[in-house]
């Protein structure tokens, strides 16, 4: 980020005072689905659900956890009961007035019917002492509830609207109701959705008079788009290659986040080749993630160093990294493990199965050079993000995957992708040692003794590489300087949910 | 005729049943599951899922969903998007005007300008106009659509500014009546360019190709014979004559009016059916997909027969029995 | 009656026409056109029936049924006693030996990619005549150097485009008797020829049937032409035979009034000939829904009330002189 | 002696018609640069070299680099035998099937044709280009699908020609005469009937070739290419996203495309004017 | 004076790699009131030289020269204007492709209405209908084939709409091109008897090209005999075809049988057509001449009149003497 006081004609921000009005224009790459946020996993309806609606409480562009509709929290002695204090004279967009009744609907739905059940298992049953008071009684203590709370798909949705009703049905699904800073106005498919300002907000009404988000599939017509003035904001889509253009316009402010978001390669455990944890090793040696970071994501992101995500800083384990490549030692290893080089110096062909998805292409590309160095002929299978599901995940017929994911909300998150029962355990893993340690992580609260058993676990993921990781992700933002109050800028940073635009407001 | 446009709707209509069974059955038969793709990829729910393969019937047999597929449309109802749950009629009503003023006013107007042209090129057969407007047709034949728009914006967006990049309307802006349509029509600008473009030289050729082909019939040597002004010839009977190719052509790109831009859709961010199908195949929305393979199959199916029809007013030699 | 080579039964051909336009442009659906309607008649060795008679009467019908190009409808063909359908079954080469085919336009009888050479050597082989390719390639030099075409090495790489009309059908004439033919059907084969070679091929076709005892039949338009090759002719009119006999019994002294008004309309090379012509009314008229009576009642200038309720049976004037009309013969009415 | 008279043949249509002529030099280019890529490209077209997005100049980087830093003069080079495999193969199988259905529909007739003309109005009333969409997205993006299914899903023109090819080719004298020489009827089919019937498929087949390059490169474009190979449709995909900078990434290889499509293009429009000679005539 | 005159005409295609020289130094008279059976094999020019009478040739690939003179004007030198003035109200034609000799997706009777408008724009519709029944009536057609459409017409019948269409204006002279040839024996006699007795009403000059001598016997006062595009004998009927004198007219006449009399033998002309596109020195006919002398090979015959009326013509150095 620049100096904002270096621009002359952009006298010292904090100073200055916001502007009423305006419409902001957002985009976003396809049509929601359904404004029902908590009964499907839909992506697209992540803008308008969070500006629409509001958790208990809410997740910064910084993973920070901050209150929303919930003005505090406190846990119990035992960690098993977390009561919530919620704001009062909360109003529905209908004039309804908003209770702890919204809330325990809401929540029991979620924990049953809706796409993050999962997340929420260890809940035995909600309260509402009184209509600004929410207990949650759980039968083992969570450290990751209120990051779960927090996350999305638990938008507390308006009982008066949805009871006794198909919650995947009801008509409030395409005219979405809720407590949050924007009221939503329409709907055009394929076009736009838009939000107009509530000015009853609980927390003070937004600076917009609008907030649109319009739907432009094509990036590059969306970049397009965006320079011409014609949308304002293209949150985290703007291409890796043009950042540094921006970067260098004195016209543009661009932040970058730390990101739970990283890339890696899994293996199948179960079949040839990657069944032999040396050709897992030479994988990882194999791996120029230098030049991936450079040339796929034009050197946005970093390169990763540990075996789980750093963002959790407290938990890493700086005795086992991830070593420097080394295409000699990788070639070793391979021979090691019995496979001969043919005259190409090519020890095996192998497929790696990715769906398209942002700089994938370009990341799978570079590893196939990188891999292709130390003998490894990988052939790319792109295929559509269903049928990767379906053969990766379901059908398990695959050799190595590429994916990518946030690791959050919390550093328990490891286990669903390396513990042998975890939900996305692709590689098939199974680790007595490790599932014993992820086990304990879950349910230990105390910080220090939580870090001291997710290092041991880095230590057992280095030696089974399940996981190989290749790039770690940054939130890249860019917007206009006339542009305030965004949720990545430094006001917002703190203030706001990561894709919430109550604060924003536009110099004339 | 009554009885020939019963026969051709009863031999139109098992085609498009076949070709829906064909391509329902084909999309079932495709790795990818819906459900788990709203579920989502990380923590799905086992549970959840089987209620909601059962909630849409698809715990049964491709067959089994088949018929159950059809008693609906029976009853007029395509059914409802796994996504959205909405009418998928709905949805595709939504799709088709943005789909239709978008390709229908480029088929037309490629349709007249490419026809005009090439009936002049015709006449001037062999002159300079004809030989520029021959060489330009070819390249133009050539060109991937795709890659044009991508030119157009790069060129008349992008660095001159002159219309905006993509999308339908001036969002900003908040348009009503006349304004909103002229800023429609401001929208349409590029994308029907470059359709026009790319469509035109085909049209072109055709009329060129045809106009000259009657040229040499013998009948014209009999008009010519008896003194008739060559315009009164070429107007009154080589037009007629020569127009029976361009219907035939017109008539199959009206068909696939519907299906035919998704690539024009997706480069200017147009709101048409092309891209709600392209999204559908992504997330598995097989009500959606399988809808808008029926109404497209449908939409052919008319056009052809009336195609069929408009060509029997112009050409007596056609008969139908 | 061992002479006898060929011996037809009621032929039949029917064609089943989906939709018709008829002239007043109505559509009417379905309808038989009755092509072929029952011709019988007989040939002997050696022996040439010339077939003559309007244009669509069905000539041409007569003879790709007679060598099952196309199957009959009805009745049969004995060849040599033995009916066609099981001769074809049994073996279809030898078939194809025992009866050819010339047909009328040279130019198109051969296919164009083709050199006389491959043409002719693939004939050879599929009916494994010649024991080798050198056999084969020296029967062909020598059938075409004896016809004439010398030297055959002239012609043999010629694509049949670099051939004239004459010699095309000249060498399609010699490619069918290279089989040996007992029975052959000429369907105009000189129509599409320019008049100074036409009598070149039909004197070849003249002597190579009579060398090879070839019974023909010899279709045709122009009657002085039948006249000149064949023994025999028969007069068809909408696909019956009305009239059949020796030649110059019929065509000098025809009894048909069709093929009087045929033979007086016939014009003469010698201007100052003075002749008298019949003159008939009406269209060709189409064989679809023939009534019961005299197909050629309609056009008829003496028909009477019984031509158009009956069929004239056939009465024989002696001397193979058959005709089917109700004014000819022993109970003629006046 | 044969030869040469083929070879004469084929120099005298050139020398008459400007279109074929102008096609078969590009042709020949387009064959050249394909077999001989290799010695042509400066460079591995699948080598990351470290000047991404380098402008046309850059040393080494005739028309410079892509986003991945390959070069992509080299990259083109190389795309012209993906480009033209796709294009010959997908042809190919459409003009085989095609033939092949057409002719026996046409020649056999009756309740064979009728059954194979309604099967090919289901073909003609699919929209093609959403099934190779809907096939290729579903099932994966694999070279060979890609051309089996573009192949698969082009043939009813090609059937239909050939089937009004082999109805007037039944009715001509030389069929009729074979028959009567006692050829077999699947004999007189592939010795006669196709081989004289041919000829428009086979410019329709070139035209083909054109559309199915551009089917390809419209699948490319939508991020169905086949990763593993270099086409430029994939080169115009992965060029758009560095679009007004990156400018000369998909200008290129569009402009390669356009050169392809166009060579097809004029040979099976000069191929369709050599085979009808009466409009030849007139002009 | 005669009707139309041809003086000296060459008519040649200019194609790409040659020319075909399809008429050569033809002339040839024609009074007023006459018929004149134009007769020769295929390709001999006869369609070129009627054609190039009523200037149909495609101009850009044809070349023509010498004089047409038809009442001393010469066609050649007319403007397009004055032409098409001529056009069908004196010079009409009937080609023998009679089915594609109208448009074929407008009704019969509105295309001749059309044609007759062609000379009189401002005619009455019910007039001009009465014109064509009248004309229907004469070639023995229904009225209602006015409301059909070509293809609903048989050949026969598409043919005498041909022969209406050419009598709309009563033309003075009147071109068949094979009009009648595809036409069986009972159809051809009768239309060209119809032919010849609307001739003596009218006052219709008749040029008829085919290759049928025996049409020409019946129907023609004159005979015009082309070989390879030049004029190789010409005069009356009688004269003519009773006591050819060129050797080409004799080898003709003997390949046709005889209907009556002795079966003679048959006998044609050995050889075939020159390539036209080739420079023929001498006689043309002297490679397929049996009586060719080494001056028939390379002096070409100049067409010397044999009869003391002047309307017998014959080019051959065998005959006149030397
Ligand atoms: N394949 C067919 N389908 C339907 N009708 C046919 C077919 N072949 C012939 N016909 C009809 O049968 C009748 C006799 O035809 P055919 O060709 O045998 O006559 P033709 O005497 O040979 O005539 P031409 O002298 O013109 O050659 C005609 O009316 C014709 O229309
Ligand atoms: N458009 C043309 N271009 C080139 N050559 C032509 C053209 N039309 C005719 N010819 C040639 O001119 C010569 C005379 O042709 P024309 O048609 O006048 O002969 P014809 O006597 O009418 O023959 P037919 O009896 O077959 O009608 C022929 O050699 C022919 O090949
Ligand atoms: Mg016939
Ligand atoms: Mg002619």
């Amino acid at each position: 980020p620049k100096e904002p006081a270096a621009n002359p004609e952009n006298p010292s921000e904090g100073e200055q005072t916001p502007v009423q009005g305006g419409t902001y224009i957002i985009r976003q790459a396809t049509d929601p689905g359904s404004f029902n946020p908590d009964a499907k996993g839909d992506d697209m309806a992540t803008y308008t659900a969070t500006n629409v609606f509001n958790r208990l409480v809410k997740t910064t562009a910084s993973t920070e956890i901050i209150p929303d509709l919930a003005e505090s929290w406190e846990f119990s002695e035992d960690g098993k009961t977390l009561t919530f204090h919620l704001y009062e004279n909360v109003k529905w967009h209908d004039g309804e007035p908003f209770s702890s009744e919204d809330v325990k609907w809401t929540l029991d739905m979620i924990r049953t019917e809706g796409f993050q059940s999962n997340s929420f298992k260890m809940i035995e049953e909600i309260t509402c002492p009184d209509a600004n008071t929410v207990v949650i009684q759980m039968s083992s203590p969570s450290a990751a509830i209120l990051s779960s709370l927090g996350w999305l798909g638990t938008f507390i949705l308006p009982k008066h609207i949805y009871e006794g009703t198909d919650w995947t049905a009801n008509e409030a699904n395409m005219h979405p109701i809720g407590t949050g800073p924007f009221k939503f106005e329409s709907y055009e498919k394929g076009q736009a959705i838009t939000l107009v300002r509530n000015d009853d907000y609980f927390m003070g009404a937004p600076y917009l008079d609008k907030l649109v988000i319009t739907i432009i599939p094509d990036a590059n017509t969306a970049f397009q788009a965006y320079m011409n003035g014609e949308v304002d904001d293209l949150m985290l889509n703007i291409p890796s290659n043009e950042i540094a253009g921006l970067k260098a316009d004195p016209d543009y402010t661009v932040y970058e986040r730390a990101s739970n978001n990283r890339t890696y390669l899994t293996f199948n455990f179960d079949e040839e080749p990657f069944n032999d944890v040396r050709v897992r090793e030479a994988v990882n040696l194999g791996i120029n993630r230098q030049e991936v970071l450079d040339k796929a994501a034009k050197g946005i992101g970093a390169v990763p160093k540990y075996y789980m995500t750093p963002v959790f800083a407290w938990a890493m384990n700086d005795e086992v990294t991830i070593p420097e490549r080394d295409v000699e030692k990788a070639r070793q290893l391979l021979e090691e493990a019995g496979y001969t080089a043919d005259a190409n110096g090519i020890y095996m062909s192998v497929t790696l199965d990715l769906f398209d998805s942002g700089d994938f292409k370009d990341t799978a590309t570079v590893l196939q050079q990188n891999l292709k160095e130390i003998g490894i002929d990988v052939k790319l299978n792109i295929t559509e993000m269903g049928t990767w599901q379906q053969k990766v995940q379901v059908d398990s017929d695959y050799q190595m995957a590429m994916l990518s994911g946030s690791q959050g909300p919390d550093a328990s998150a490891i286990s669903m992708r390396v513990h042998s029962a975890g939900a996305f355990n692709l590689a098939h893993c199974k680790n007595a040692e490790l599932d014993a340690l992820l086990d304990e992580g879950a349910i230990t609260t105390d910080q220090a003794a939580r870090a001291e058993i997710y290092k041991q676990a880095q230590a057992i993921l280095a030696e089974e590489l399940p996981i190989v990781p290749v790039k770690e992700a940054t939130f890249t933002v860019a917007v206009r300087n006339t542009i305030h109050g965004h949720p990545y800028s430094e006001e917002g940073i703190h203030t706001v949910a990561s894709n919430e635009f109550s604060r924003v407001w536009v110099e004339e | 005729m009554k009885r020939y446009i019963g026969k051709r709707a009863l031999s139109g209509l098992l085609v498009v049943l076949l070709s829906v069974c064909f391509n329902f059955t084909l999309i079932r038969l495709a790795p990818g599951d819906p459900i788990r793709i709203m579920a989502g990829t990380d923590n799905p729910n086992e549970e959840m899922i089987e209620a909601l393969q059962q909630k849409y019937g698809l715990d049964k047999s491709i067959p089994e969903q088949f018929v159950m597929f059809l008693g609906n449309v029976a009853k007029g109802d395509l059914g409802y998007s796994y996504i959205s749950d909405e009418s998928v009629i709905k949805l595709i009503g939504e799709k088709i005007g943005p789909t239709l003023a978008l390709s229908l006013t480029a088929v037309l107007l490629s349709v007249t300008i490419g026809t005009l042209i090439g009936i002049y090129a015709a006449r001037k057969n062999g002159s300079k106009f004809d030989q520029f407007v021959c060489s330009i047709s070819y390249v133009f034949d050539a060109t991937p659509g795709f890659w044009l728009g991508l030119m157009m914006i790069l060129i008349f967006a992008s660095t001159l500014k002159w219309f905006p990049t993509s999308g339908m309307v001036n969002l900003r802006a908040n348009y009503k009546g006349f304004a909103y349509f002229a800023d429609v029509c401001r929208h349409l600008v590029l994308p029907i360019t470059t359709m026009v473009l790319t469509q035109t030289p085909y049209y072109f050729r055709i009329a060129r190709s045809s106009v000259l082909q009657v040229m040499s019939e013998d009948f014209i040597t009999t008009f010519k014979a008896t003194g008739m002004k060559e315009s009164r010839i070429f107007n009154k009977y080589v037009l007629r004559n020569a127009i029976l190719p361009t219907v035939t052509v017109l008539g199959m790109s009206l068909a696939f009016l519907l299906s035919g831009s998704v690539l024009i859709e997706t480069v200017f961010a147009w709101p048409g059916m092309g891209r709600l199908m392209f999204s559908s195949i992504s997330k598995r929305d097989y009500p959606v997909l399988t809808g808008i393979y029926l109404v497209t199959s449908v939409v052919i199916c008319i056009a052809m027969i009336l195609v069929d029809i408009l060509y029997g007013f112009i050409d007596p030699r056609i008969r139908y029995d | 009656m061992s002479d006898t080579v060929i011996q037809v039964k009621d032929l039949t051909r029917w064609y089943i026409q989906k939709k018709v336009t008829k002239q007043d442009g109505k559509v009417s659906k379905k309808q038989t056109i009755k092509a072929v309607d029952g011709v019988s008649f007989e040939l002997k060795r050696g022996e040439t029936l010339g077939v003559i008679g309007e244009s669509g009467c069905g000539k041409s019908t007569l003879g790709r049924v007679l060598i099952h190009l196309e199957d009959p409808t009805a009745g049969e063909i004995l060849y040599n006693g033995v009916s066609s359908t099981q001769l074809k079954k049994k073996d279809r080469l030898a078939f194809c030996r025992t009866c050819q085919m010339i047909f009328q336009n040279p130019f198109d009888t051969f296919d164009p990619r083709y050199t006389i050479e491959k043409i002719f050597m693939s004939v050879l082989k599929l009916h494994k005549i010649g024991a080798n390719d050198e056999e084969r390639h020296n029967i062909m030099i020598k059938t075409l150097e004896d016809a004439g075409m010398a030297p055959a090495t002239d012609y043999i790489y010629r694509h049949p485009h670099e051939l004239s009309g004459g010699q095309l059908q000249r060498i399609s004439i010699l490619r069918s008797m290279l089989l040996r033919p007992t029975f052959l059907v000429a369907d105009e084969p000189v129509s599409m020829l320019d008049v100074s070679i036409r009598a070149d091929i039909i004197n070849m076709l003249q002597t190579l049937s009579k060398e090879e005892n070839t019974a023909m039949v010899f279709i045709s338009h122009d009657i002085a032409t039948t006249r000149y090759i064949s023994d025999r002719v028969a007069v068809m009119y909408l696909g019956r035979i009305v009239e059949t006999g020796i030649t110059d019994e019929v065509l000098h002294n025809p009894q048909h009034p069709y093929t009087k008004v045929l033979i007086s309309n016939c014009a003469s090379l010698d201007p100052l000939e003075k002749r008298e012509i019949i003159e008939i009314e009406g269209e060709p008229p189409t064989p679809i829904n023939t009534g019961p009576g005299c197909y050629f009642a309609p056009r008829c200038y003496q028909a009477c009330e019984k031509c158009f309720k009956e069929y004239p049976e056939a009465r024989d004037l002696g001397n193979g002189h058959i005709v089917s009309c109700h004014f000819v013969g022993n109970d003629a009415e006046k | 002696m044969k030869k040469d008279n083929v070879f004469q043949a084929v120099m005298r249509v050139l020398k008459k018609n400007s279109q074929l002529r102008m096609g078969v030099i590009l042709l020949i280019v387009l064959l050249c640069v394909a077999f001989f890529a290799p010695i042509i490209a400066p460079c591995d077209p699948y080598k990351l070299y470290d000047a991404l997005v380098a402008g046309p100049g850059t040393p080494g980087h005739i028309l410079g680099t892509d986003g991945l830093g390959r070069d992509v003069l080299s990259e083109i080079i190389y795309g012209t035998r993906t480009s033209l495999m796709i294009g010959v193969v997908a042809a190919s199988i459409s003009g085989i099937l095609g033939t092949c259905i057409g002719g026996i529909a046409g020649f056999f007739g009756g309740k064979i044709d009728r059954f194979i003309s309604e099967f090919m109005n289901f073909f003609l009333m699919t929209p093609s280009f959403f099934l190779i969409l809907i096939i290729v997205a579903l099932f994966g993006s694999n070279i060979m699908y890609i051309m089996i299914v573009i192949g698969l899903t082009s043939w009813t023109g090609n059937a239909r020609l050939m089937r009004a090819q082999a109805i007037s080719l039944k009715e001509r004298t030389f069929v009729k005469s074979a028959q009567a020489m006692g050829e077999s009827r699947f004999s007189i089919m592939f010795k006669h009937i196709i081989p004289n019937g041919i000829f428009p498929i086979i410019a329709q087949t070139t035209m083909n070739v054109s559309s199915a390059i551009l089917s390809e490169a419209g699948l490319s474009f939508l991020g169905l290419g086949d990763p593993n190979v270099v086409s430029w449709g994939q080169i115009i995909y992965h060029g758009k996203q560095y679009m007004p900078k990156g400018w000369w990434i998909s200008t290129f290889a569009g402009v390669a495309v356009v050169f392809t499509v166009l060579t097809f293009f004029l040979i099976g429009d000069g191929l369709n004017r050599v085979l009808s000679p009466k409009m030849d005539a007139n002009n | 004076m005669a009707l139309l005159e041809l003086k000296n005409v060459n008519v040649r295609y200019i194609m790409k790699d040659k020319k075909v020289h399809a008429c050569q130094h033809v002339s040839l008279e024609i009074e007023e009131q006459d018929s004149i059976g134009i007769v020769g094999e295929s390709g001999s020019g006869k369609s070129t030289l009627a054609s190039a009478v009523l200037r149909l040739l495609p101009h850009r690939i044809t070349q023509v020269d010498g004089e047409i003179l038809y009442n001393g004007k010469d066609l050649l030198k007319l403007t397009k204007d004055e032409m098409d003035a001529l056009r069908w109200t004196d010079l009409s034609i009937v080609f023998q492709k009679s089915m594609s000799a109208l448009s074929p997706v407008h009704k019969v009777g509105a295309q001749m209405e059309d044609v007759y408008r062609v000379h009189f724009p401002n005619a009455d519709k019910n007039e001009i209908k009465q014109r064509v029944y009248d004309l229907f009536k004469v070639v023995n057609l229904s009225d209602r084939v006015y409301e059909l459409y070509p293809h609903e017409l048989s050949g026969g019948m598409m043919q005498r709409v041909s022969i209406a269409l050419s009598l709309l204006h009563n033309p003075r002279l009147l071109v068949l091109d094979e009009a009648t040839t595809a036409l069986d024996v009972v159809t051809q006699s009768q239309i060209l008897r119809e032919i010849m007795s609307l001739e003596q009403n009218l006052n219709v000059t008749r040029i008829m090209i085919t290759h049928d001598v025996s049409v020409v016997a019946s129907t023609c006062k004159k005979i015009a005999v082309m070989y390879a595009g030049r004029l190789m004998e010409s005069g009356e009927t009688k004269d003519v075809l009773v006591n050819p004198q060129h050797p080409y007219t004799q080898g003709l006449l003997k390949s046709f049988p005889s209907f009556k009399g002795a079966k003679n033998d048959l006998r044609g002309i050995p050889g075939s057509l020159p390539d036209l596109s080739q420079d023929i020195p001498g006689c043309v006919f002297a490679p397929r001449c049996p009586f060719a002398t080494e001056k028939c090979r390379t002096v070409e015959p100049e067409l010397k009149t044999i009869n003391e009326k002047g309307n017998w013509k014959v080019a051959c150095h065998k005959v006149g003497g030397e």
